[in-house]
């Protein structure tokens, strides 16, 4: 019992990391319906920014987030701009074959940059430990954690109560109706963008820290994984990426320690595909079928 | 019996009844309009009747040859196969390939060949290939479209590719004939054209169809039964006569009066 | 269409133009490079790139090898069999180098070897350590060389250094299922320790791509008590490894294979501070107090800037060894192929080294004591 | 005319027979070293795969990111019967073992998954690839991680030939039959395609374990070309790599595949040397062509020898006459 519980303790952790980058997911996908494949990437490149910010400018952890997720939010803005919006009206697939190129030109971008050496994050934070009822908590695992839950409800917040929310379920609704009511489509877009990438590069300094290796291809499978996050929650929605996220920490975690560890990852796809064959829509999602 | 018998037909959305306890009949080479107002579910009640949407109660029933066949729990292709096509509110061609082609697309039950022959090209094939463009070039003649086979059907003017819509659904070797809004956008003289292009090939071809439309002009003139359906639900119907001095027709388009 | 046309023909002209050229009369000795320079893998090649072009420098430096400049032509495999084994056609055929060195990982190795053996130039591996690289089916490839020991020399190094040295009852092995390296390890690790009278507890598995591995090591906690920790993997996991086993309590000995030498070890770790009571088995140590391996540290942190691990030193090794198998044989592929076979107790920074049948080195293991995250101890271990 | 034996059909089979004999020629001379052997063999295997996967993607129009896994099964197939039987025998049974596995789970595979739409399929797709992946690197008999070695080297010119002109053979009549052009109706419009009596899911099950099939051909001479066989070889990085070739020929055009691989074999060739730049130039061809040309080189068009010859269209794939676009 005892084991079961730090197994959920640890899914839990890894758990928040997925819903972290799943929540940038599903926002660009809520928005624009565009499988933003690089948003893993995008994470990474995050992750190195607040390490550069640490190790070579020797700045505060705080303002290595706050640079981090400035710089990662101009860098989401730009792909934005360059790569996906020449493309708002060619179909999906097109749009996705994109975000796959763009995926690559970051990884092996970063790759001819910082090469593939592995760096390690410097652990600024001491990470202190407690034990609970024999449980070992760790003090990063709780940041994820909480931090994941708030910036869920702040997102959640912005998106239901403010004018810009409005504007975003406007565009996400209907791009021209939205336009022809006045609302700047490409302007809610790139905030969009920003946030999402803003929210990754936080996801990205946060697993620096607790996992401290960064390197050029760390976004790929985390990256793959909580976008099963945010399809298993509810593609779009703000809280499904969350449950997501935790769902699949967990499931992941309950697999490796109890089951094979082998066929770990193969679990989660397997989830995925059942998720889209079941309930495509997602556990919060609700079924819309095409027009004809 | 008649041709086609629709049952006591429901469709729900979620809480929201689209269609609900419709129940109407259509005699074999009837031309039958369905009308009424926005949102009055008649595109959803052709969506059942093709298989687009099960149903959510009741049954649509295709007397055919002596035989009673259950529309309602085929999928669209078998409906196909059972000789009753469509057209759709927003054309819906295959919009990259040429006239020819799309025709083509539509006969291809009529290929005698299966994957080993299709592969290989031994057997039936060339013989079945010469056959099916050889009908496609005939068929093409019949609705006057022939000298536009090569022609990209996106590539051709509005009406002529409501007419190639309508001209592909026939190519199925249907017998009953959905249009749903075959007018729609167009100008006087096209839909002046469009009524003579129907009445003629419902002649030549001994078809039964039945159509939405929203020019009056067009259901008057042509259709010799209307229903009208307000709100999911089948209000009137009746000769062109008939339904235009219906009071809850009336009602429905006008909105209610004191 | 024609530019398209236009432009295949220039492309199939230039093509012709190249093949041309044929052998000229060499004013430089060509050695080939095939490494894994880019992609995940190039962690493993770029040292080893970086040790080559530093041996080069140096011999050339002291005047060549019989007054002929060394010349690398180096060529990127990106840990791609595909791209090897073109790679090394090219080598071969095109370039007719008289040797090649690489690559740096087994896969790409193993497809090297054949095309070695058909154009009978050798190829010469610092760290490809799959016991089948040098085989050529049950027999040798007499065209295929290594620098380093092969996996299962050190599993038995390790499995009697933990019952010999650390006098180890019970022992819990974990590895990355998606790399042979851990696999091999592991399982004459098991055998090896076994023998000798310990007991495995558990193989944990776990994939190259993870960096979490709190629910392997909860698993491994709740089996009761043991005594070591074998982590049979690269110091990229292994230091998350180490870091994590210890936030969660785990204070055994942990030890590991010479994957484990890296600058970063620390760092993934989480601080010097976790790495206390680990043991790896390697091919040399800093802590040695030959002075061709401390000139050796010197030139390569002088050159690169960064401290050589275990790959560049056996790279750095293959390349001297290939030289002085020049330097007596020639330029004649084949018979530099045997010179090098013949190599015997060549002096080199990682070790005395002879070859055996299999092309394989005979040389002692060290296995290193990490305290604090620094070495206080290296032990000579012969299996 | 219109028989095996058309005069377009000897037309074509003579050009091959003189380019089959052109190459051997300077292979024998050795104007094709075996250095640039290699590099023919890379296309004509990569040619099987980028046309096979244009039958699911450029012709069906599902977007399928898991191709590599199809060409695994058909590598590793091979690479397991040629470890007892290093024959040509062995490398044509394990062709055979390899397509008839294939046929097996992509058929599985199809059923459910091809219900999805667009990019959902899509990632259901690379997930199946990766799961592929993750049971090979599991398996006894597949030796795992460390893949298989010594893999017997049968591959020749007039081999590859033959299963090249096989495969793009085969595609093409699989594009011009009712088979094809039910397929390509799926492409343009799925329920129109449905509404005019196709049963859309047969007809893209079947185009994708044909497209499985010719993957899987590939893989097994993969296989014998490359002497190894590992897991990572048939990564999601080679899906794509199959899939660049797709977008750049063409979508829906199998001699812009064709043309694209032989363009990629030379460009790789020429950027050896500048291993870094490669992988970015992919990226951004991707992107460019997916912005600026997102029809691919040829678009959906053939090259054909009707244009040169000036026959009349044998179907109507081929245009009469284009109007403004």
């Amino acid at each position: 019992m005892q084991q079961f519980l730090q197994q959920t303790i640890n899914g839990l952790s890894i758990g928040g990391v997925y819903a972290l980058i799943a929540l940038g997911y599903t926002m660009v996908y809520g928005i624009i319906k565009l499988i933003n494949f690089a948003h893993g990437d995008i994470f990474m490149f995050g992750a190195y920014v607040g390490m550069i910010a640490v190790m070579n400018f020797n700045m505060p952890i705080y303002l290595a987030f706050i640079i981090a997720m400035a710089v990662t939010a101009l860098f989401g803005v730009i792909i934005e701009r360059v790569a996906y919006k020449p493309l708002r009206k060619s179909s999906r697939t097109a749009a996705l074959i994109t975000a796959i190129g763009v995926s690559f030109l970051i990884q092996n971008g970063m790759l001819m940059i910082m090469g593939a050496n592995i760096y390690a994050f410097p652990q600024v934070i001491p990470n202190r430990f407690f034990t609970v009822f024999g449980l070992r908590l760790n003090m990063l695992q709780l940041v994820i954690f909480a931090t994941s839950i708030a910036l869920m409800i702040i997102l959640q917040f912005v998106v239901s109560k403010t004018k810009l929310g409005r504007a975003m379920r406007s565009v996400a609704v209907d791009k021209d109706a939205a336009a022809l009511m006045g609302v700047n489509v490409d302007n809610v877009i790139t905030i969009t963008f920003a946030i999402g990438s803003a929210l990754a590069a936080a996801a990205g300094i946060m697993v620096g820290l607790y996992y401290i290796k960064v390197f050029p291809f760390m976004g790929f499978t985390p990256g793959l994984k909580a976008f099963v996050a945010a399809v298993f929650g509810g593609i779009g929605i703000i809280p499904g990426a969350m449950i997501g996220g935790f769902a699949i920490g967990l499931i992941e975690t309950y697999v490796a320690g109890y089951g094979s560890t082998l066929y770990k990852d193969a679990v989660v796809f397997i989830i995925l595909i059942l998720i889209l064959l079941v309930k495509p829509s997602g556990l919060l999602g609700k079924n819309v079928k095409e027009k004809v | 019996m008649s041709y086609l018998t629709v049952e006591h037909l429901t469709k729900n959305f979620g809480g929201l009844s689209a269609v609900s306890n419709v129940s109407i009949s259509v005699n074999e080479g009837e031309l039958v309009g369905l009308i009424g107002p926005n949102g009055a579910g008649k595109t959803t009640l052709f969506n059942v009747l093709t298989g687009v949407y099960k149903p959510t109660q009741g049954k649509v029933i295709l007397n055919k040859d002596g035989k009673s066949i259950e529309l309602s729990k085929l999928p669209p292709y078998k409906i196909t196969h059972q000789g009753v096509a469509r057209t759709f509110q927003n054309i819906r061609l295959f919009k990259d390939l040429t006239v020819l082609d799309n025709v083509k697309i539509a006969m291809n039950q009529q290929a005698k060949y299966g994957l080993f022959g299709a592969l290989t090209r031994l057997g039936k094939f060339y013989a079945s290939e010469a056959d099916i463009e050889q009908r496609a070039h005939e068929f093409l003649k019949k609705v006057n479209l022939d000298d536009l086979a090569y022609d990209l059907a996106k590539n051709l003017p509005y009406g002529k590719q409501r007419q190639l819509e309508i001209a592909r659904a026939m190519a199925t070797g249907a017998k009953l004939l959905f249009l749903d809004e075959p007018a729609a956008g167009m100008n006087p003289q096209e839909t002046h054209a469009l009524t003579e292009f129907i009445a003629k090939i419902r002649k030549e071809m001994d078809l039964t169809i039945v159509l939405i439309e929203h020019d009056m002009s067009l259901v008057m003139n042509i259709c010799e039964r209307i229903f009208v359906l307000d709100y999911g639900k089948l209000i009137a119907s009746g000769t062109a006569d008939e339904v235009k001095n219906n009071r809850k027709v009336i009602e429905a388009y006008l909105g209610e009066e004191e | 269409m024609k530019r398209l046309i236009t432009i295949l023909a220039v492309m199939l002209m230039s093509l012709a133009a190249l093949t041309g050229c044929g052998p000229k009369e060499a004013e430089t000795i060509k050695i080939g490079v095939n490494l894994e320079l880019t992609g995940e893998v190039s962690v493993y090649g770029v040292p080893e790139k970086l040790a080559f072009q530093l041996a080069v420098k140096e011999i050339n430096a002291k005047g060549g090898i019989d007054g002929k400049q060394v010349e690398l032509v180096m060529y990127d495999n990106a840990y791609d069999t595909a791209k090897a084994v073109e790679n090394a056609t090219k080598l071969a055929t095109v370039d007719n180098v008289v040797a090649m060195l690489g690559s740096a990982t087994s896969a790409p190795t193993l497809a090297i070897g054949p095309v070695a053996k058909q154009y009978e130039v050798l190829a010469f591996t610092p760290s490809g350590t799959n016991a089948k690289v040098t085989m050529d089916g049950t027999a040798v490839n007499p065209w295929v060389f290594r620098a380093c020991f092969i996996d299962p020399f050190q599993g038995l190094v390790l499995a009697n250094f933990a019952s010999n040295t650390l006098q180890a009852k019970k022992a819990v092995v974990m590895g990355s299922s998606s790399s042979d390296y851990a696999k091999d390890l592991a399982a004459i690790f098991g055998e090896k320790f076994a023998a000798n009278g310990g007991e495995v507890l558990t193989v944990e598995y776990y994939t190259d791509t993870d960096t979490d591995f709190s629910a392997q090591l909860t698993t491994i906690k709740g089996l009761g008590e043991f005594d070591v920790l074998f982590v049979a993997d690269y110091a990229a996991r292994a230091g998350l490894i180490i870091g994590q086993a210890r936030s969660m309590g785990i204070d055994v000995a942990i030890i590991g294979p010479d994957g484990f030498e890296s600058p970063d070890l620390n760092d993934l770790a989480g601080g010097a501070a976790n790495v206390n009571n680990v043991y790896f088995s390697t091919h040399f140590s800093t802590l040695s107090t030959d002075a061709k391996v401390q000139n050796f540290i010197a030139a390569y942190t002088a050159e690169t800037g960064e401290a050589p691990s275990a790959l560049s030193a056996l790279a750095y090794d293959a390349a001297y060894m290939l030289f002085a198998a020049i330097e007596s044989a020639g330029t004649d592929p084949v018979k530099v192929r045997d010179a090098l076979k013949a190599t015997t107790n060549f002096a080199g920074v990682t070790g005395t080294i002879s070859f055996d049948d299999l092309n394989n080195p005979i040389k002692s293991a060290v296995v290193v004591k990490l305290e604090n995250g620094v070495q206080v101890e290296a032990t000579i271990v012969n299996p | 005319m219109k028989n095996l034996f058309s005069k377009k059909n000897l037309i074509w089979l003579g050009l091959l027979i003189v380019f089959f004999f052109l190459v051997q020629f300077l292979i024998d001379i050795r104007v094709i070293t075996p250095y640039y052997r290699t590099i023919v063999y890379w296309v004509g295997i990569f040619i099987i795969l980028g046309v096979s996967l244009n039958i699911i993607i450029g012709i069906t129009g599902q977007l399928s990111l898991g191709h590599a896994g199809f060409m695994s099964i058909g590598a590793y197939s091979a690479a397991i019967v040629m470890q007892n039987m290093p024959d040509m025998t062995g490398l044509l049974l394990g062709m055979l073992i390899g397509g008839l596995v294939s046929i097996l789970v992509s058929f599985v595979v199809a059923i459910p998954t091809l219900r999805l739409k667009g990019d959902y399929l899509a990632i259901a797709t690379l997930g199946v690839g990766e799961i592929i992946r993750i049971v090979i690197l599991n398996l006894e008999i597949t030796n795992g991680a460390s893949g298989i070695s010594n893999i017997k080297n049968l591959i020749s010119w007039p081999l590859l030939f033959v299963f090249v002109v096989l495969a793009v053979v085969l595609s093409a009549n699989f594009k011009n039959s009712a088979i094809g052009r039910a397929c390509i109706s799926i492409k343009e419009d799925e329920i129109a395609s449905e509404a005019m009596g196709i049963h859309t899911t047969k007809y893209k099950v079947i185009a994708f374990i044909f497209g499985a099939v010719l993957a899987s051909v590939a893989g097994s001479l993969y296989a014998t070309t490359y002497y190894v066989v590992k897991p990572e070889t048939f990564g999601i990085a080679t899906s794509i790599n199959i899939l660049i070739i797709v977008v750049f020929g063409g979508m829906g055009s199998l001699t812009g595949s064709v043309i694209a691989t032989g363009f990629i074999g030379i460009i790789n060739m020429f950027l050896q040397s500048f291993a870094e730049v490669r992988l970015i130039t992919y990226a951004l061809v991707l992107i460019v062509v997916m912005i600026f040309r997102p029809q691919g080189l040829l678009g959906s068009k053939e090259f054909g020898l009707d244009k040169i010859l000036g026959f009349k269209p044998p179907f109507s794939k081929k245009l009469r006459k284009e109007k403004s676009t």
